[in-house]
């Protein structure tokens, strides 16, 4: 028997679980899981023709299990969502071996559940990926929503709460997606792919709508889309440092792919664009464009409110979630590239980013932005790390994060859609806002007294921030190196493929030269050293050589504006959205409280007698008459 | 003789009264045992219905006599049947009797409110938990945990 | 050989019989009595299952040709839940000594043999005589916990199943006053012309309440959380598990053999909606585990109804796979109840000194609420493709309430994992007897052991099923296998 | 409120249940099974009294069900009230009259009894009949003296054995390669005591079977009483 290269990933992703489930209490366990990740991360590239072509992979595999055919395989899609989930957990991996891991024992944390529950998430996340048709799609799916619990649970207290939170909200996008595939087995008598395609044609609208709407809804909750988000930022933010880096990275965008998976290649955007939302001008796409672009503005400006940095960092992460989907519901070549791209970037600067905010939590033993200050000083490459990926993460050059945002707006202006553009600028405005936030709150202004002998972080740690920081502003340079990959994924899910160039895309309404832009910002930069270097004369001052109204500060005073952060425009804009999504849960917990109130009522008070009369009179009633 | 639809109407009332006044007390009584014995008279409606079932006119009792020619007789079906059904009445009111015997000495009451609320205390004593009939008391633990206060005053803002 | 089918019905009840005196003369003969005639029904009824020909046969009681005499009829279906009757009567077996254990075991001997007649019969009258053994017996066992509130909780529930068999032994006086027989396969010939009316759909109404008590049919199924409550984890198990899902397939058997009426399967999926709707409310605010699980069996049993009310083949299938992973979890989760007992507050922490267990319950709560790939989760699409397939909105509004109750059982079950699984371990003392915890916990990993090889082997085991489900709705089978000679002249 | 509705809701569902069954063909059955089993019966179980051959023969196992629902009632009562052996003590005894009169009806009684047991494939009555007097005549001195005490072992003794020997006579027809429970021994000759083969032996334990359950069930109940 020979193995396809899928089977060999698969293999190795349960091999990698196995280590991790027996070996995972030994010393090197993390070194060990590691290097499988990396195992299979050099098995994904042996498949990398799948990244520039539309040729399928398929699993040896198969089952039929009660008149279903379950079966796997890989195209460029799944190699494209797969490659960022491998590379993601590596870099998380690694980051967490050695002195990190070590800590967390020390505080009381179960390393061993740590690995085993990470190697299982990235081994349901590509057996999800690897669905060859709707049944697997729906087993991956929730396989990697329970993996996820395990993973956001896992750290009790608070994180345990969080989980629970997001299981519920998994549950229902489940089961939502579950009545969707009844209903859709119903219609095309099979859940194979091809049988669907075909059967869609077919479908009313009613039909197609209750679908759009369960697989939306389903699929939506897992990418926090409005208004299922409320789970995402505490259950993200609560798992322990490299996991929430992972989970920042990937976990969400699981649902992006089942999106573009069944609402964009088995449904077409071109029936979803057919289907008018009655006495209105809207269709269902311009429905889901809102929805997207309301997930950018709410959660990033919710961010802004943060005082923790992985909440910050959490919220961002549903928000950016908006921009992808709302490149991929605009649909044209752009668009869509825009949205894959962002897939790619949002996953390298978001690990960045938690790597960088675990760095600070090590060292420090704190992630609340009033309690920082000042660490540049100390962690200058964790600095470096971070500015690199907060200017990902608000969409400025050079980073690869301006690409991709480039691109959606670019379609969206093309398409002709100035609200949603308008929309997404007031999304990067909070954006850019609340990574200030970020950066000053922790490593600007005064170093705080506590924080004096605070050191930068350790090579094992430091090493895949690095690359991370490396691969944002490589990808920054030569966007064409993810683009190449996008745009054979844009063919396999049926929309037009961007023309890419290695610096950027060629378009008649627009290109975009990367390499030129990067070229002419240092050119700028360089212009700026020069003069910076040739006419004054510079002088190093101490951090704390400071005077306020002509007294000299020390450093248990603070001076330094840190607390209460952009509290005028929070002022101003607070009062619009506050909790009116808490108010909704509440209101539905509420309303299920009520009801198991009267149920159990019903049960517990019940004249028993009475009912079954009642009933027998009911029923036979209904016979007679 | 009686013209046969007034008599069926007039058994067939019987029987279905003798239900109708046996539900009716299950029903309306508080007290256990009448409870019992108004299912006594249930069963004994169900009986008499059972054995109209089989009924005949102008028939004798289904015991042969003679070897030769027969009489009409009823059907015998109806009637082994409702010798069982009426042992097992017999059998479940004696265990009813012997359980109520049980309640009055534990709890020196029959009224079924009473004896109901007693149980529902003692359950929840035995698995120790308080009871949660009372609408006063606080909600249940919510599936979806709330952010509490001191995490919102550690983390800031919420949504 | 298949002649001595007869013997899983009458061994116990001699057993039955036989077992207070011999216990009186020799305690250590006796305690083995049970277990034995049991292992013997079991050997006899897999006996049979390897190597019978598959094909349904019936077996006249008395030597009297049906529909004369009684009959017992064997297809699959049959035999499977006979099987897990006496099985499931193994494995609950009151082993526990003390001056009742005659009584106690003999009244358990009785329920088995009563069930396993259940599974079997194939005459109306005679079912009903099953089946008030089966409650008296019942009945017996739950009082034998011996506290006040189990006594409270028996007479509740006996005079609500006494008013079904009121109902039920009318429906039987209908059907017989209409039709002049009691042989299912015969009311099957006859259904058709006689029983294809109001009168028909009346008396099987009233069949349907009076049996639903028993298998937790809204709303005659108040008695639930009570006696689950106060009965013995082992007896609640074998009630949960297994006696409903008899009274469900006596259910199945009629509508599919006999009332082929539309407005009797509204009737149930309308039941069994409000069925799911109540339990899984109810459940979800529930503090203890065993009233937890009382009202979760309501909602699941609520969920058989529902794939009751489908109408052909894929509906017994969802039928059978729904009971069977419901038997499987259920008797589960009660012996977890057992070993842990009490309020869902003392489970805080658990996880640390009892793994096996908590880990054990994740194990069914998943299954439960039908995670692939565990066999729960194909139990559950074969459900919800057959809902979703049909055309009365009703149905639809069936999946959806099955969707939304999923939903609230998986936040219920994973409120009490997660609380498991909390860190610290509270210093509450947990109150169980060392001994029987050990054994329901040994229990209770045989059935999690028996969810890990369905979940194996869930192909095979989802053909055998579907084999078995054609077989179950061939009515003409049926009809011809009972009354293989002509019948004897009527009038 | 509720008296109310609860009265509506049974006179309802009677008024309901009758206009339904008001349909039946009352007084001329169908008798499907019924007329074929009264044209043989003799033939295939030898009683003269049909109703006796549809209770120990045609539907042999429903009787045993039914004895066996007695035995379950019997036995849980036993486990329900049978904790606690209290004399009777506080109660009056019997006059004088109906001490004596206990006393001599008890073999009148149990003649009664036995007879009719005996005679139930032959004439009305049957196991069941005559079990019930049976319990009549063992629980007439429990009334005349409240402290006495019927054996309950002897009891026990009785109703395992006889529920045994009707299980036995059954299992006895399965080892012969008959069916379970079918009649043996029959001679078709009418009215004749020992005609039905194994019929009255299968009626004499379910009429001491029955005898012997009501009286233990009435011992128990009368004995808890008087603590109550």
């Amino acid at each position: 028997m020979t193995f396809t290269p899928l089977d060999e990933l698969l293999l190795f992703s349960g091999a990698t679980l196995l280590v991790a489930l027996i070996l995972g209490r030994g010393l090197a366990a993390g070194w060990m899981v590691t290097i499988l990740y990396g195992g299979q991360l050099l098995t994904l590239i042996k498949m990398a023709a799948l990244g520039y072509s539309d040729t399928i992979i398929h699993a040896s595999i198969s089952f039929e299990i009660m008149g279903q055919s379950l079966s796997w395989r890989f195209d460029a899609l799944s190699w494209f969502f797969a490659l960022i989930t491998v590379a993601s957990a590596l870099l998380s991996s690694w980051f967490s071996c050695g002195e990190w891991e070590r800590s967390f024992k020390q505080q009381g944390g179960n390393v061993w559940l740590y690995h085993s529950a990470m190697a299982l998430n990235v081994f349901t996340m590509l057996i999800l990926l690897a669905s060859g048709d709707l049944l697997s799609l729906f087993i991956g799916w929730e396989l990697v929503s329970w993996a996820g619990f395990l993973l956001m649970a896992m750290a009790g207290g608070v994180a345990t709460r969080a989980a629970m939170r997001y299981i519920t909200y998994a549950m229902a996008g489940g089961m939502a997606v579950f009545g969707g595939i009844a209903l859709v087995y119903v219609a095309a008598g099979s859940l194979q792919y091809e049988a669907i395609l075909t059967a869609v044609d077919q479908m009313s609208s009613t039909q197609l709508w209750m679908l759009v709407v369960m697989f939306g809804g389903g699929f939506g909750v897992k990418m926090g889309l409005l208004p299922f988000h409320l789970w995402q930022a505490p259950a993200y933010a609560e798992t322990p440092g490299p996991g929430s880096a992972f989970l920042g990275a990937i976990s969400s965008r699981m649902g992006l792919f089942a999106i573009l998976l069944v609402l964009v290649k088995l449904f077409g955007i071109v029936n979803i664009d057919s289907l008018k939302i009655p006495f209105t001008l809207i269709d269902a796409r311009d429905l889901l464009a809102w929805i997207a672009v309301f997930t950018i503005i709410l959660p990033t400006f919710t961010a802004m409110k943060q005082n923790d940095a992985r909440h910050l960092l959490a919220w961002h992460g549903i928000g950016q979630g908006g921009y992808m989907l709302l490149g991929v519901v605009v649909a044209d070549a752009m668009g869509g590239a825009g949205g894959l791209l962002h897939v790619f970037n949002h996953a390298t600067y978001q690990a960045a980013l938690f790597m960088a905010v675990t760095a600070v939590i090590h060292r420090t033993g704190t992630s609340d932005l009033n309690k920082l200050g000042g660490l540049v000083v100390r962690m200058p490459l964790s600095f470096m790390v971070l500015l690199v990926g907060i200017i990902g993460l608000a969409g400025l050059p050079p980073m690869n994060g301006f690409v991709s945002k480039w691109l959606v707006y670019r379609s969206l202006l093309n398409e002709g859609m100035p609200l949603l553009f308008l929309a997404a600028v007031i999304g990067t405005l909070g954006t850019i806002l609340s990574v200030y936030k970020l950066i000053h709150n922790i490593f600007l202004g005064q170093l705080r007294i506590e924080h004096e002998q605070v050191k930068e972080a350790p090579w094992s740690m430091m090493i895949p921030m690095l690359i991370l920081a490396a691969i944002i502003f490589i990808t920054g340079l030569f966007p064409g190196i993810p683009l190449a990959w996008v745009a054979s994924v844009q063919e396999v899910i049926g929309l037009p493929a961007t023309d890419y160039t290695l610096g950027g895309v060629e378009s008649v309404s627009g290109s975009l030269d990367m390499i030129w832009v990067i070229g002419v910002l240092f050119a700028g930069f360089g212009i700026g050293a020069v003069i910076f270097y040739s006419a004054g004369r510079s002088k190093r001052v101490h951090q704390l050589d400071n005077y306020a109204g002509g007294h000299f500060l020390s450093a248990d005073v603070r001076y330094q504006y840190s607390d209460n952060f952009y509290a005028g425009l929070m002022h101003l804009i607070g009062g619009w959205y506050r909790s009116s999504f808490l108010w909704l849960e509440k209101s539905v917990t509420s309303l299920v409280d009520f009801f198991s109130l009267v149920m159990q009522g019903l049960y517990r008070r019940a004249n028993a007698e009475f009912y079954l009369l009642s009933t027998a009179l009911f029923v036979i009633a209904w016979v007679v008459i | 003789m009686i013209p046969g639809f007034t008599l069926e109407l007039i058994l067939y009332s019987t029987a279905l009264g003798l239900v109708s006044i046996g539900l009716a007390g299950l029903v309306l009584s508080h007290h256990l045992f009448r409870i019992v014995l108004a299912l006594v008279i249930a069963e004994a409606g169900a009986n008499l219905m059972l054995v109209l079932a089989g009924y005949r006119w102008d028939a004798v009792a289904p015991i042969l006599t003679t070897l030769g020619e027969q009489p009409q007789m009823v059907d015998p079906v109806p009637q082994a049947m409702v010798l069982t059904a009426i042992v097992i009445g017999v059998g479940i009111q004696a265990l009813a009797v012997s359980i109520l015997i049980r309640i009055r000495q534990r709890y020196h009451t029959l009224d079924r409110n009473e004896v109901a609320e007693l149980m529902d205390a003692e359950i929840a004593a035995t698995a120790g938990t308080a009871r949660d009939v009372s609408q006063e008391a606080p909600l249940g633990e919510r599936p979806i945990p709330p952010i509490t206060d001191d995490a919102v005053q550690v983390r800031g803002g919420r949504s | 050989m298949n002649e001595h089918l007869v013997l899983t019905i009458a061994l116990p009840l001699l057993g039955a019989f036989l077992l207070p005196i011999i216990m009186r003369s020799s305690l250590a003969m006796g305690v083995w009595i049970g277990p034995v005639i049991l292992g013997y029904g079991c050997w006899i009824l897999a006996n049979l299952w390897l190597h019978g020909n598959e094909q349904p046969f019936s077996i006249a009681i008395g030597g009297f040709a049906p529909p004369l005499g009684i009959n017992l009829y064997v297809d699959a279906m049959a035999l499977l839940f006979a099987f897990a009757t006496q099985l499931l009567g193994l494995i609950f077996w009151p082993f526990r000594l003390d001056q009742d254990t005659p009584k106690r075991q003999a009244l358990m001997l009785l329920l088995v043999a009563s069930s396993t007649g259940l599974a079997l019969s194939g005459d109306l009258f005679n079912l009903y005589v099953f089946y008030e053994l089966v409650a008296v017996s019942t009945f017996g066992l739950i009082a034998a916990s011996s506290s006040s509130a189990a006594y409270v909780a028996t007479i509740r529930y006996l005079i609500l199943s006494g008013i079904g068999s009121v109902l039920t032994l009318f429906g039987i006086a209908l059907i017989y006053a209409q039709t002049g027989t009691l042989n299912l396969a015969h009311l099957a010939q006859l259904a058709p012309d006689q029983l294809n009316n109001d009168l028909g759909l009346a008396a099987f109404l009233a069949i349907l309440i009076g049996i639903g008590v028993k298998a937790e049919l809204f709303p005659v199924n108040t008695w639930v959380p009570e006696v689950y409550a106060t009965a013995a984890s082992r007896l609640s198990a074998f009630l949960a598990g297994l006696v409903s899902k008899l009274s469900m397939l006596i259910i199945l058997r009629l509508l599919l053999l006999i009332f082929h009426q539309p407005e009797a399967t509204q009737v149930i999926l309308i039941l069994g909606i409000l069925g799911v709707i109540s339990g899984e409310f109810a459940a979800w605010r529930a503090k203890d585990m065993r009233r937890m699980l009382a009202f979760s069996s309501i909602g699941q049993l609520g969920v058989i109804f529902i794939a009751v009310a489908l109408p052909d083949e894929r509906g017994v299938l969802a039928v059978l796979a729904l009971s069977l992973h419901h038997m499987l979890i259920k008797s589960g989760l009660f012996m977890l109840a057992d070993h842990w007992g009490g309020s869902l507050e003392r489970l805080r922490g658990i996880a640390t000194t009892s793994p096996l267990a908590a880990g054990l319950f994740v194990l069914f709560a998943l299954s439960l609420v039908g995670m692939p790939p565990l066999p729960g989760f194909w139990a559950k699409f074969t459900l919800i493709t057959e809902l979703a397939g049909q055309t009365d909105p009703l149905y639809m509004i069936g999946l959806l309430v099955f969707l939304l109750a999923t939903v609230i059982e998986a936040s219920y079950l994973f409120r009490v994992a997660a609380k498991m699984y909390q860190t610290k371990p509270t210093d509450i003392v947990r109150s169980n007897s060392p001994d029987s915890g050990s054994l329901s916990l040994t229990t209770a990993s045989l059935f999690g052991a028996g969810l890990i090889a369905a979940t194996v082997m869930v192909s095979p085991l989802g053909d055998g099923l579907q084999a078995i489900a054609v077989q179950a709705q061939d009515v003409d089978l049926y009809i011809q296998t009972v009354l293989q000679q002509p019948l004897g002249e009527g009038q | 409120m509720r008296n109310l509705t609860g009265l509506l809701f049974a006179g309802g569902l009677g008024f309901m249940l009758l206009s339904i069954a008001i349909n039946l063909d009352f007084g001329t059955p169908t008798m499907l099974i019924g007329g074929a089993i009264q044209s043989n019966a003799l033939q295939k179980t030898g009683a003269t009294n049909i109703v006796t051959s549809v209770v120990l023969g045609y539907r042999g196992i429903d009787t045993l069900g039914e004895l066996s629902i007695l035995f379950a009632a019997a036995a849980s009562a036993g486990l329900i009230l049978g904790r606690r052996h209290t004399t009777a003590g506080t109660q009056t005894a019997g006059g004088f009259v109906l001490r004596h009169g206990g006393s001599m009806l008890f073999p009148l009684l149990m003649t009664i009894g036995f007879y009719i047991i005996f005679h139930g494939h032959l004439s009305p009555g049957g196991g069941f009949q005559g079990g019930v007097i049976l319990a009549a005549a063992f629980f007439l001195p429990l009334l005349a003296r409240p402290g006495a005490q019927l054996h309950h072992g002897t009891l026990s003794l009785i109703e395992g054995l006889a529920g045994a020997s009707f299980v036995l006579i059954g299992l006895i027809a399965l080892q012969q390669g008959k069916a379970f429970l079918q009649p043996m021994l029959i001679q078709d000759t009418l009215g004749v005591l020992l005609s039905a083969g194994t019929l009255p032996l299968l009626y004499l334990a379910v009429g001491l079977k029955v005898g012997a359950e009501l009286a233990s069930l009435l011992s128990h109940l009368a004995q808890t009483e008087s603590d109550a």
